[in-house]
């Protein structure tokens, strides 16, 4: 074989997956949005002269009047409603992020694990999860407000502590049967170490049950925070959170809809851009999508 | 085109099947033409990657998701090609059926293996549990399973990659179609029972007028059963010949280079089996001229340059080769 | 359906008329049991059971003579003596009741902590007796007139001795077992969802209660409760949600009923910090209180702003007299700017503060809206940390805390109750120990006469005032939606709305 | 010294006695197997579908965990290697899988596939040196270097088994289990590989454990060669020897088997096979596995085991029957 | 399988005595016990109280005492609703959870997998997209707001069903079952569509189109097992949740369910209670576990072995 063969210019493998999300326009249009959003959040209340924590006493529940200086209008405390909802974003999407991205990787570790490894391990590594799962959540969060204190790292803890049950779980299922499967094999020939098995063949074969799973992670952390704070963990009032603000709009629903229908439609709108990317983002990680 | 006394069976007409691929199309099967007389054992060998599997695919309406099929597919009088999905699972499951390549893979493992050979005499023939289940350990018997009525209750990862083949061939029995597509079937078997399947294969042709599309690389195999043999390299036909005609006389220079490739157990070891030179072709791309020029050792001018056209030889004979007579 | 249905919040923690604790379980218990008194409608003190009694000349002495030819449910007499094992149960340690205080703490009944505390068991050494069939009397360590506020069935429910023998505490949850000498009987009894109460035929006054049935819901949701009375599924509501009022007030202004209760807001000042130790700083903070504006619009709950501590419940309680309660907000601001000035904080110098509160809905929003208001006046900045109820509690006497946000629930609806509460033998945790005050209310305690007694509780009010111990924020109300079927519901602060007196359209 | 040698191998599964319900049991399916390999050698093994040769090429390189016996690579106790050392030294044996598809990762490139196994052998290789490895290794079998960006999906079952080759050689091993490498090949492509095979095996002495059907490859490629039937070797010999004359009756029916190109020979032979009974694993037969089949059997055949009896230089054979 | 069955059990009880044993001891970690919640009360007669509830022993005797208890099938009596036994408020409160939740779980199954099914199928069509459209909705709006939005339309306007409470059979039942198994609906399509979508290309499903037998019966027969692998092992926790009621639609709905014992035990430090609960839930956390890992074993051969 003398044939010289110049390989053509390598692409990885993340460079083509990119390529290929790309390619979905509704998942581009989600990122666009999605990142619009974000911007707000984080440079929206610079824009304007006060901060949502900023009571207007004279102009409480000011109505919605596009071109005045409270363009939302103001909500029960006088504060402006759409600095509240893009503060609120700040927190909400940081801790629905993040938390989702810390259970998501501590449950797909722990769940391929358990599967791939299996026997006794699997069994010991399950159990704890039933325990964890089985322990009375509320006093699990008093204890932890009681040892973080009532802030922002309890909050992390007591969201995370046991949302990574339930993708373990799933992640473990997959796990098992993949661990069956003959390249797991050819990957042991290969002299691959367990952990290596886990990061590069469990894994990535789990991945799209894992990216639609935490997609639908990030609601839940921004909407099961609020239950938090009526556990005296987390975003403590005035600080604004989707969570809490959507709760406060609820209870106001039948008299101010405003209140409930601004932070619940901003979480939709993210929820459904986190629809569509997740699905992108499958389809991108999936090589038999091309 | 190639006899003209009796309806054929099947006639493909031009079929090409194409891949999207991210660096652009790939074409895996380029205008292919071939007919099949009832009753008849076509032998398809070729390049590994030559698509052979992806002609069988594209019949069966099978292509992966990126593949898509041009021409023309006539069976029995219809288009398999321009099927409606319910008239093309009638055709599937009562007059055409397949073994696929890798049976590893292409056996449900979560259904037992009796359950999935009874499913098509359930469906298509409305036997009653019983009966279908009984008729399935009777097949599996027949391909040689041993202690096939409790193997029956088995799942196919307890199976070893031969039984795993000799399910798939039961299963693609058991309809008893009027065209049978085997892809590779006896791979993974041992030479005694390749014998038998072979038989088996051979009995349900004469006893039901079956015909067969046998793909294989085994030219044995060929020799034992195929009526006539059509030699694939690149996606396009080389060459097409009775049986007999392409042993003794092969016209293709891919034909006769394979022919000298093959161990022979009678033949005088040499320290290293001959081969074609230059490297195998790896699918995809239109060639101006002939795909096999490149490693050709007849290889003349033209042959890089123009595709050759397929010339009728002689009596249900043809080849794509510059280099070729036409009969007259 | 001539069933009246009333939603009463929270589950009752006990169907037991001398372990229930709870303000709203206490009106199943007042139509099932009926006390020595009784309340009316408007929550005035009526006969009950004792058709008359006497009061002796020191005050210290009650005598009650009982109806005649009063029953139980299920047909036995009721004799005087029953009214004495009730209590006596009450106070007994075994029976693990929260209650007992009312007997030695409330008013002083001879013997009553002795009992209380297990020194004894000895029946005869309380200060309740049975005399004759139709006599109780009872004797007093003080002179106390508000006892006739806790005779009532809340406190006094009479036990039916052979059945509570036979039974145990079955007889007062077991719709077949139950005996009682109320208006009603319960009849059904489903735990988490509702109690049922039927008309008592044996009731001595049974000919006058109009409506036969009455249903208590478990209400834990006020918004749902609210949808359920609009539905007609419920005739009155346990609460009203608090955002919501407005709109219902303006919808069916006769069906929405607010009115104080016995429940006082205030914000308690920790003695225990530097800062606070200064008492111009807790005066300026509780001068920078816009208690007005924080009930009108921001809490919007209807309760009352309030600058006295136990005023506002008894109309003959004349407290002392609050400057503050006269200014008007601006000048109280300046005032208060003025203090802290003087006590050396100011932008640069902000004082902080954390807020404990409890997470309800209107306890946060109060604390917040206080904590704007200071910020906004005085540069204060104040964190509010909302605990879950026995957090909450346990951080107020771990001391973790600046400001408490504190309430009370009055015993009855009298200045005494609260003032009570902040006398050291009270214990309730201050570490506010002011001999003069305690000294006042020694004083007071002596007076038999009501009204010589209360000038003497507002002497003592003055002091605590005076202390600025803590900032009175508001008397919380009761928020009810009455159907307007229901008729002869009023407003009563002790919260007494016995349904025998209610009729339905 | 010898590289691989296994003393009375035993192996098998545990397997499900019947539905959701029932216990497990355990199901023996390769027994009393010894063998010894040298370097730079190749032992075939054929037999009967389903005999249990995947199965013993798995236990030879510890991929199961056989239940009697012993391997000894290289003189040591595999079973007594650690973990840790073992997993190192798998640069030096090799596997190829009879499944081509199933062994491939269905979410890498085949260019990661086949260079994975040099980031664990040699970890300090570039990753341009890694990929051009990979993409000589593909191309040695056949592959040209855009395969490399392919996905395993996208491939023809002969290309699959090419690419599970690669995998094999590219780390250099010392020894390649087998496991019907070429079945899936056309035969100028099957050439190739087999001459490639024995290139590395003259150039750096690999050994080979070579599992086929196809007796004319294995005729080529071997220096002795095995014949196994339902879990036991039947036969063992030195390749010339075992041509010119297979002693076992089922070798020897092997031999009879085997198609040749020749159609008008060929024709002939339809409806010749074997006739008789298969054993079966599940209740493997007291007797000779083959003695269903065998054309030669007696009651001795059918009621007791032959032993696996020395005959000749390196030659052995388990049959009543033959004679020394 | 049998014995596989046992093993688990046996392993599931030893779990349980774990976790009670570890809730046991750590809620008592917790600021405040069930008697603190009045201030009112003297020291000495709260020491009363507990005493009658043996809150004034060490530790270790309660536990033991607890355990006895627990032998004896007597969880102890609830200190926040002092008429009852902890025996006695499950048992009444369970059948209401059990019933909502056993027909929450078949909706959400039933309807989730299927909208899964119609989005892999008809992958990025309209009813992929409406299938996602629902579980955007169930889970980006929560309950908390669905359930009084359902009351308001359902109850007060349209007076179809009534708005809370258990008094009218059926009817009763309707608005929680829906507004329950919507986000769960949500996980479950999306966990189906998923799987599916992978099922849907692997080499068996081609030779069951291969065979003719018809779109649903290649789904049915073929490609559902595979694709509800992993949607079974979540339905595990998922079912032992919703089953045991939910503190939100118990409250908004008005249910006499054992839902609001989750927050509320806790929150008044109701200790027997608590430990009921969490026996009751735990047990049925780790019996569905169980399930779930024979449904698995059942759909899937390869997982029989081992155990
Ligand atoms: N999904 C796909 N996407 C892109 N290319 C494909 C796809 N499937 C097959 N191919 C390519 O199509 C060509 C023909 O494949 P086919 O499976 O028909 O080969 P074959 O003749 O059956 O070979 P073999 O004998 O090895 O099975 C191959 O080059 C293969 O790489
Ligand atoms: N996981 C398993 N569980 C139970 N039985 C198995 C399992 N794998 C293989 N077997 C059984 O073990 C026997 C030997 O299988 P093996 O795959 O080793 O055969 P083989 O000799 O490689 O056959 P072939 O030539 O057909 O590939 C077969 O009877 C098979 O049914
Ligand atoms: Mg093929
Ligand atoms: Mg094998």
């Amino acid at each position: 074989m003398t044939v010289e063969i110049v390989p053509p210019r390598p692409v990885s493998t993340l460079g083509l997956q990119f390529r290929r999300f790309r390619r979905n326009r509704l998942a581009m249009a989600s990122v666009y949005v999605l990142t619009l959003i974000v911007l707000a959040c984080f440079f929206g209340p610079m824009f304007f002269p006060f901060t949502g924590q900023d009571a207007d006493f004279g102009n409480i529940s000011a109505p919605i009047d596009l071109f005045s200086i409270h363009p939302f209008g103001t909500d029960d405390f006088g504060r402006d409603l759409l600095v509240r909802v893009l503060e609120g974003g700040q927190v909400s999407l940081t801790i629905g992020f993040l938390g989702a991205l810390v259970a998501g990787v501590i449950g797909v570790l722990y769940g391929a694990v358990a599967g791939y490894v299996g026997g006794r391990l699997d069994g010991l590594m399950m159990r704890l999860v039933e325990i964890l799962y089985g322990f009375p959540y509320v006093i699990l969060v008093i204890l932890l407000s009681l040892l973080l204190g009532g802030g922002n790292v309890a909050l992390f803890a007591a969201i995370v502590f046991t949302l990574w049950l339930t993708p373990a779980v799933i992640v473990r299922a997959q796990a098992q049967s993949l661990a069956r499967k003959e390249f797991i094999e050819a990957a042991r020939a290969g002299g691959m170490t367990h952990r290596q098995i886990v990061v590069e063949h469990i894994v990535p074969n789990c991945v799209s049950v894992v990216i639609v799973y935490g997609s639908l992670l990030v609601p839940e952390v921004i909407l099961s925070e609020s239950f938090l704070s009526f556990l005296g963990i987390g975003i403590k009032e005035p600080q604004a959170s989707w969570g809490n603000l959507i709760q406060a709009g609820t209870a106001a629903m039948d008299t101010d809809l405003r209140l409930l229908l601004l932070p619940g439609t901003m979480l939709a709108i993210v929820l459904f851009c986190l629809n569509f990317i997740a699905d992108g983002l499958r389809d991108a990680f999936d090589p038999n999508d091309r | 085109m190639i006899r003209m006394t009796a309806e054929p069976l099947l006639s493909i007409r031009d079929l090409s099947v194409r891949f999207r691929l991210p660096e652009g199309e790939a074409v895996a099967v380029d205008g292919v033409s071939l007919d099949l007389m009832p009753g008849e054992v076509l032998g398809i060998v070729g390049e590994s990657g030559s698509g052979k599997s992806q002609i069988l695919y594209a019949m069966m309406g099978l292509l992966a998701s990126n593949g898509r099929a041009g021409g023309q597919v006539r069976f029995q009088g219809q288009d398999l090609l321009s099927l409606p999905p319910r008239a093309l699972d009638r055709v599937r499951g009562q007059s055409l059926s397949m073994i696929f390549q890798d049976p590893m893979t292409s056996l449900n493992p979560f259904m037992r293996v009796g359950d999935q050979l009874a499913e098509t005499l359930r469906v298509h023939q409305g036997l009653s549990r019983d009966a279908a289940w009984k008729a399935a350990v009777a097949m599996l018997d027949r391909v040689r399973i041993p202690d096939a009525a409790s193997r029956a209750r088995r799942y196919p990862h307890e199976f070893s990659g031969g039984m795993r083949q000799r399910v798939m061939i039961a299963m693609a029995l058991l309809a008893k179609p009027r065209l049978l597509l085997a892809d590779e079937p006896t791979t993974a078997l041992d030479v005694t029972i390749q014998a038998q399947v072979l038989d088996l294969m051979a009995e349900l042709a004469r006893e039901t007028g079956t015909s067969i599309i046998l793909v294989t690389h085994d030219l044995g195999v060929v020799a034992r059963l195929c009526d006539r043999v059509v030699v694939l390299y690149g996606g396009r036909v080389m060459e097409e010949a009775r049986t007999e005609t392409l042993f003794d006389n092969a016209a293709h220079p891919y034909t006769r280079g394979l022919l000298a490739a093959m161990p022979r157990l009678e033949a005088p070891l040499t320290p290293r089996l001959g081969t074609i030179p230059g490297t195998p072709r790896s699918g995809g791309g239109d060639v101006s001229g002939c795909p096999f020029a490149p490693r050709c050792p007849d290889r003349i001018d033209i042959c890089t340059k123009a595709r050759p056209p397929m010339r009728i030889t002689g009596e249900g004979r043809r080849a794509a080769c510059h280099l070729v007579e036409e009969a007259q | 359906d001539g069933v009246l249905d009333r939603g009463i919040g929270s589950e009752w923690s006990s169907l037991d008329p001398h372990v229930n604790f709870d303000a709203a379980a206490g009106w199943i218990q007042s139509d099932a049991y009926e006390g020595l008194v009784n309340f009316d409608g408007e929550g005035k003190v009526i006969p009950g059971a004792a058709e008359s009694w006497e009061v002796s000349e020191d005050g210290k002495t009650y005598t009650f003579r009982l109806r005649e030819g009063l029953k139980w449910s299920n047909g036995d007499p009721l004799v005087a003596q029953q009214f004495v094992d009730g209590i006596l149960r009450t106070l007994n340690p075994e029976t693990a009741s929260e209650k007992g205080y009312y007997f030695y703490s409330v008013i002083q009944i001879k013997g009553a902590e002795a009992l209380a505390n297990g020194e004894t068991t000895d029946p005869a050494t309380l200060g309740v007796t049975a005399p004759d069939d139709r006599t109780v009397v009872v004797e007093m360590e003080t002179p106390a007139p508000h006892i006739l506020d806790i005779m009532g069935s809340f406190q006094v429910a009479p036990l039916h001795g052979p059945s509570y023998a036979e039974a145990g505490s079955a007889v007062f949850i077991d719709p077949a077992k139950v005996v009682g000498n109320g208006a009603y009987v319960i009849k059904e009894v489903v735990p988490q969802s509702h109690v049922l109460l039927e008309a008592n035929p044996n009731y001595w006054d049974a000919a006058n209660v109009s409506i036969k049935q009455v249903k208590y819901h478990v209400t834990e949701d006020v918004v749902t409760e609210l949808k359920r009375f609009q539905a007609g599924e419920i005739d009155i509501t346990y609460d009203i949600p608090v955002n919501q009022i407005d709109q219902l007030k303006a919808d069916m202004p006769d069906e929405v009923i607010i009115g104080p209760s016995t429940e006082v807001t205030y914000y308690t000042f920790n003695l225990t910090k530097p800062e606070l130790q200064n008492i111009d700083v807790r005066r300026a903070l509780s001068l920078a209180i816009d208690r007005e504006l924080l009930q009108e619009k921001i809490v919007k709950g209807g309760a009352i702003p309030s600058y006295s501590y136990a005023g506002g419940f008894d109309p003959t309680y004349q407290g002392p007299t609050i400057p503050e309660a006269s200014m008007t907000q601006a000048d109280r601001n300046a005032k208060a700017q003025e203090l802290m000035a003087a006590a050396g904080f100011g932008p640069d110098n902000p004082l902080k503060l954390n807020i404990v509160t409890t997470v309800a809905e209107d306890r946060i929003r109060l604390a917040q809206g206080i904590s704007l208001m200071w910020k906004q006046t005085l540069g204060v900045e104040a964190s509010v940390e909302s605990l879950e109820r026995k957090a909450w509690l346990d951080s107020f006497y771990a001391g973790t805390w600046d400001v408490f946000a504190d309430n009370l629930v009055g015993d009855f609806a009298g200045a005494e109750t609260f003032l009570a509460y902040m006398r050291p033998s009270a214990d309730a945790g201050y570490n506010w120990d002011k001999p003069e005050f305690d000294a006042q209310m020694d004083v007071a305690a002596s007076k038999a006469d009501r009204a010589e007694r209360n000038v003497e509780l507002a002497k003592a009010e003055q002091i605590l005032l005076d202390d600025v111990l803590f900032a009175p924020i508001a008397i919380e109300p009761f928020r009810r939606l009455v159907s307007k079927k229901v008729k002869g519901y009023a407003v009563s602060v002790a919260g007494y709305n016995n349904s025998q007196f209610l009729s339905l359209e | 010294m010898t590289l691989l040698e296994a003393r009375n191998l035993g192996v098998g599964y545990q397997v499900a006695s019947g539905g959701l319900w029932q216990g497990s049991r355990f199901l023996p399916i390769v027994l009393d197997v010894s063998l010894s390999l040298e370097p730079g050698r190749t032992l075939g093994i054929v037999g009967e579908s389903g005999c249990g040769k995947s199965t013993l090429g798995r236990a030879l390189l510890r991929l199961i965990e056989p239940n009697e016996g012993q391997v000894l690579w290289q003189g040591q106790d595999m079973a007594a290697i650690p973990a840790e050392d073992l997993r190192r030294r798998r640069a030096e044996m090799q596997i190829i899988f009879q499944d081509p598809v199933a062994a491939l990762d269905p979410r890498m490139t085949l260019g990661r596939i086949v260079s994975r196994p040099l980031s664990t052998f040699e970890p300090g290789l570039s990753r341009r040196t890694a990929r051009d490895r990979a993409v000589e290794a593909l191309e040695q079998v056949g592959l040209s270097a855009d395969f490399a960006d392919r996905y395993p999906h996208e491939l023809s079952g002969g290309q699959a088994q090419r690419v599970g080759i690669a995998r094999a050689i590219i780390g250099r091993p010392k020894l390649i289990v087998c496991d019907e490498p070429v079945s899936a090949l056309d035969v100028s492509i099957q050439a190739q590989v087999i001459n490639l095979l024995m290139d590395l095996q003259e150039r750096m002495g690999l050994a080979l454990i070579f599992i086929s059907h196809n007796l004319a490859v294995v005729r080529h490629i071997s220096h002795d060669v095995m014949v196994m039937c339902l879990g036991r070797v039947v036969e063992t010999a030195p390749r010339d020897a075992f041509y010119a004359g297979p002693l076992h009756p089922y070798s020897q029916a092997l031999m009879q088997a085997v198609p040749e190109p020749d159609p008008r020979r060929e024709r002939g032979r339809l409806g010749t096979a074997l006739p008789g009974e298969l054993p079966s694993v599940l209740n493997p037969p007291p007797g000779c596995v083959f003695a269903g089949r065998c054309p030669k059997a007696t009651d001795l055949c059918r009621t007791t085991r032959p032993e696996l009896r020395p005959l000749g230089p390196g030659r052995a054979a388990a049959c009543h029957h033959v004679e020394d | 399988m049998i014995r596989f069955v046992v093993k688990r059990l046996w392993n599931g009880a030893l779990t349980l005595a774990a976790l009670v044993t570890l809730t046991f001891f750590v809620m008592r970690l917790a600021p405040g016990g069930p008697f603190s919640k009045n201030r009112k009360l003297s020291p000495e007669v709260i020491a009363n109280i507990e005493a009658t509830y043996h809150l004034d022993e060490p530790l270790w005797m309660q536990f033991g005492r607890f355990v006895w208890g627990l032998l004896r099938l007597d969880l102890g009596p609830s200190t926040r609703f002092r008429d009852y036994s902890v025996g006695d408020i499950i048992a009444s409160g369970l059948p209401y959870s059990l019933t909502i939740g056993f027909w929450a779980v078949i909706v959400a199954t039933t309807v989730g997998i299927a909208l899964g099914v119609a989005g892999a199928l008809r992958r990025n069509g309209f009813t992929d997209y409406a299938a996602g459209t629902i579980g955007v909705i169930g889970i980006a709006i929560p309950i908390f707001v669905i359930g009084p939005v359902m009351q308001a339309v359902f109850a007060l306007k349209l007076s179809w069903v009534p708005v809370g409470g258990w008094n009218d059979g059926w009817r009763s039942l309707i608005l929680p079952v829906i507004v329950l198994s919507l986000p769960n609906i949500a996980y479950i399509s999306r966990l189906t569509r998923t799987s599916m979508i992978e099922t849907m290309r692997e080499n068996y499903v081609r030779t069951a189109r291969a065979k003719g037998i018809g779109e649903w019966r290649t789904i049915w027969r073929h490609t559902l097992k595979g694709t509800l692998l992993p949607v079974i092992a979540y339905l595990g926790p998922a079912t032992a949740a919703i089953i045991t009621g939910s503190i939100l639609i118990e409250t908004i709905f008005a249910l006499p369910g054992i839902g609001r014992h989750f927050v509320d035990a806790a929150l008044n430090r109701d200790y027997p209670l608590v430990m009921g609960i969490t026996l009751l839930y735990g047990g049925l956390l780790i019996l569905f576990n169980i399930a779930t890992d024979l449904v698995r074993a059942w759909l899937d051969p390869r997982l029989r072995h081992d155990g």
